[in-house]
């Protein structure tokens, strides 16, 4: 916490970050929106509003995240609900990524394979308003088809673009009621540089905190980027 | 008007400071630059939620500790005046600050200005015989806010205009003022040009275009300054 | 030799992890990638101060919980299983992340493979008769790292050599590997080209030679691999 | 800190990266280096690294750094013993910053000015291994000149090229035995991207606490980017 006397109180009413349900979190989801969806593997999924979106029955997302769900769960459900019609990642075909291998194999579902580092990256050009950067990262290889080679100072680098998205939904660990959050250990992952990138953030929460209650010194996100929140403790232990 | 005259008329620095914290809005998240737009913090109304971002990575940032001894070098506004944190504020490194700003992220960013043109082009950063200047965050600040709020004298010690048809300052961002608060008026930058929004007392519309080097358009709403 | 004979003096994946782990020196953080590379956690020497990074984000990962009931979703590795942290570790987004494997900071990245060329081109990311394939992140980690360790099988299950002229796979990384770990040898690839630095007991230089495409350097200092 | 039966014991005996003196940990810096300087104002400035150096009497420096020192603190102190041969800034003439006038309109030093975000960005690109990144900052201006512009999208952008230098000196809050660091409110400014950014890494800390006691998910500098570090506290009780 602060040292004496650097903190001035709140007295404006702040405004309420927090939805009354996840089905009312994601109620404004637009069909054909592209949404950002944190989490990789099963850590830091947030799973909670995967299927608020999935019981909202939406169409034609274009999901950019790092895998394609596990099983029947995270972003298999959206998968296997039809509300996908394009997939940008990384790791598309894990063993546990089924749902989305049969999709595709099918002709269902289109993919877009950006490298890991790269997609992590074209993330956070989205959010920190960049045009675009240089990455050595691909040079030399199919990944960068299409795609601008630029040298500098003797060195090939691929062009790559920024990403953002209408929507990200995002699991942290703590909230309060500006929408400062924390994450848990690994499930940090791709969460916080996607609440950077995307015109509304919607969040799921483990546990809600009291204003001022967060050391302002270990705020990963800051309340600014989120949009508004559920608190998933209310909804689901799945951790 | 004399300038004897004049100068009775025009708003105090403290005055244009409470002007501009009004046109701040419930909820907005707004960059003050260094010097003049660091006054307008005490003048937010209590009732509006206005958290202030600093370049130096501060979300929150509030007026100076009540007691002066609790001072920190490290928790200075970017004029390096000591300030304190709003609850709930944080911290962030200075490519995350600047993140922010680019990204879209401040409802509104408040600048001083050497000049704005109808275009909304500013110049602010150096004096055109300096050989270079100090530009500090504010290229990467009026790019990247919602709206940049110009804040400044109407004309400068020579009188002569400081809203011009084309900067002839050295450039700090093109196309960036969306609003221009001086101790004469409030000129708002419309795509069809410059539109008057406002003029304090003691002067008429017409004498505000006369201290204006373009063409105000002088719209039926046009009102007295009030603060 | 025939198949049978062949097998049994082949390196375990066991025997090839640990022999992997053995060249990791004391200070080094290392990436370890999916499959094969992680077996090489367990068999550091424990007088080696080795940090593992993991690239969703861990720096000190370690071995699986010794009670798997304390297994955590958020505490996994690349692979997807579960791990815990050293003492002392950290965890960061998946862009500072990618910031330590492409800014150098890896002092080496063990990643398995299906082809390695003369040169040190890479290919591991998907197989030829696929219309694409996971990338994860071999390719930032392959073009970032200090060393870039390619551990797998000397030869394909049709007996066809991995280590190459030229790979006919997609590539993941131009002029990346710097030393190769099979089950039959180990190989450095050097400017002047693949030079046998260790081959399998049971197993003659000239053998090692028979199942490698490329001309291999054989120098005197050639010996057996110990683990 | 992390949940039960998930930490891990450090058994090996780790490096000491702990050095005996400000001039021992400064020893090897040499003359001609690029140093990377944290500090934004007053704030979270390396004070007592810096005096180290001038002490050793380092000379045709490279500075990079937002400001160029505080009356005769600060980097004032490196130009007014004469080791600066170029200083690449944001802000160079603040009021405070007399030393620098000084000597710049005697032309006795180079000045590059970079706008502040593109700064901090040019020396993230750097610790980040990228080859440079697309900007909307300076388009139209002077301080894009000589610069290659790119349009994407139909938006022009400037490309950034990346900062790094052979030394960083970093003022932080807490130090562990690895190297991990956190910082003191707004004093963490450019010290987290000058780590990333610099071959050695040389930190001062106000305080050294044991391996194990830092939150792992409070770390701000993972450990990995530091070289070596002192205990400020020892010396000096400014902050």
């Amino acid at each position: 916490m602060l040292p004496e006397g650097l903190t001035t109180p709140v007295t404006a009413r702040i405004k309420n970050k927090r939805a009354a349900s996840p089905a009312e979190a994601v109620a404004d989801v637009k069909d054909g929106s592209v949404v950002m969806v944190g989490g990789f593997g099963r850590g830091g999924v947030p799973e909670i509003l995967i299927d608020a979106l999935c019981d909202k029955g939406v169409k034609g997302l274009t999901i950019i995240s790092n895998n394609t769900g596990t099983h029947e769960t995270g972003i298999a459900r959206f998968l296997k609900q039809g509300c996908v019609k394009k997939m940008i990642c990384s790791f598309p075909f894990a063993t546990e990524s089924n749902v989305f291998r049969d999709l595709y194999n099918a002709g269902k579902v289109d993919l877009e394979v950006v490298p890991q580092g790269s997609l992590a990256e074209r993330i956070r050009a989205g959010g920190a308003g960049l045009g675009g950067f240089l990455t050595p990262t691909g040079v030399g290889t199919e990944l960068a088809q299409g795609k601008q080679i630029l040298t500098v100072n003797g060195r090939e680098y691929v062009l790559e673009l920024p990403l953002r998205a209408d929507v990200a939904i995002i699991r942290a660990r703590q909230v309060d009621p500006r929408g400062n959050l924390t994450y848990r250990m690994a499930g940090r992952n791709f969460n916080p540089v996607m609440c950077t990138a995307a015109d509304k953030v919607i969040v799921e929460a483990i546990e809600e905190v009291e204003l001022g209650s967060l050391d302002p010194e270990v705020i990963i996100t800051p309340g600014l980027y989120v949009t508004r929140y559920v608190v998933a403790g209310k909804y689901s232990s799945r951790v | 008007m004399n300038v004897a005259a004049l100068a009775k008329v025009l708003l105090t620095s403290e005055q244009l400071a409470k002007r501009v914290a009004l046109e701040l809005e419930d909820g907005w998240l707004v960059n003050v630059g260094i010097g003049m737009p660091t006054q307008c913090l005490p003048f937010v109304p209590a009732d509006r939620d206005v958290q202030f971002h600093s370049e130096n990575g501060i979300i929150g940032m509030a007026r100076p500790p009540k007691d002066l001894k609790h001072a920190d070098n490290d928790l200075l506004s970017a004029g390096k005046g000591p300030v304190t944190l709003l609850q709930g504020g944080s911290f962030v490194h200075h490519a995350d600050s600047f993140a922010i700003s680019r990204g879209g992220r401040l409802d509104a960013a408040i600048l001083g200005a050497y000049q704005v043109a109808v275009n909304g082009d500013l110049a602010n950063w150096r004096l055109p015989k300096a050989r270079t200047g100090s530009v500090g965050g504010a290229m990467d600040i009026a790019v990247g806010a919602k709206r940049t709020f110009a804040m400044m004298t109407h004309v400068t010690k020579d009188g002569e205009s400081k809203i011009v048809n084309k900067v002839s300052y050295p450039m700090t961002a093109q196309r960036s003022v969306t609003k221009i608060f001086t101790d004469m008026a409030v000129v708002a930058v419309m795509p069809e040009g410059l539109v008057l929004e406002e003029y304090v007392e003691g002067l008429t519309p017409a004498d505000v275009q006369a201290a204006t080097e373009p063409k105000l358009i002088i719209p039926k709403t046009v009102k007295p300054i009030r603060f």
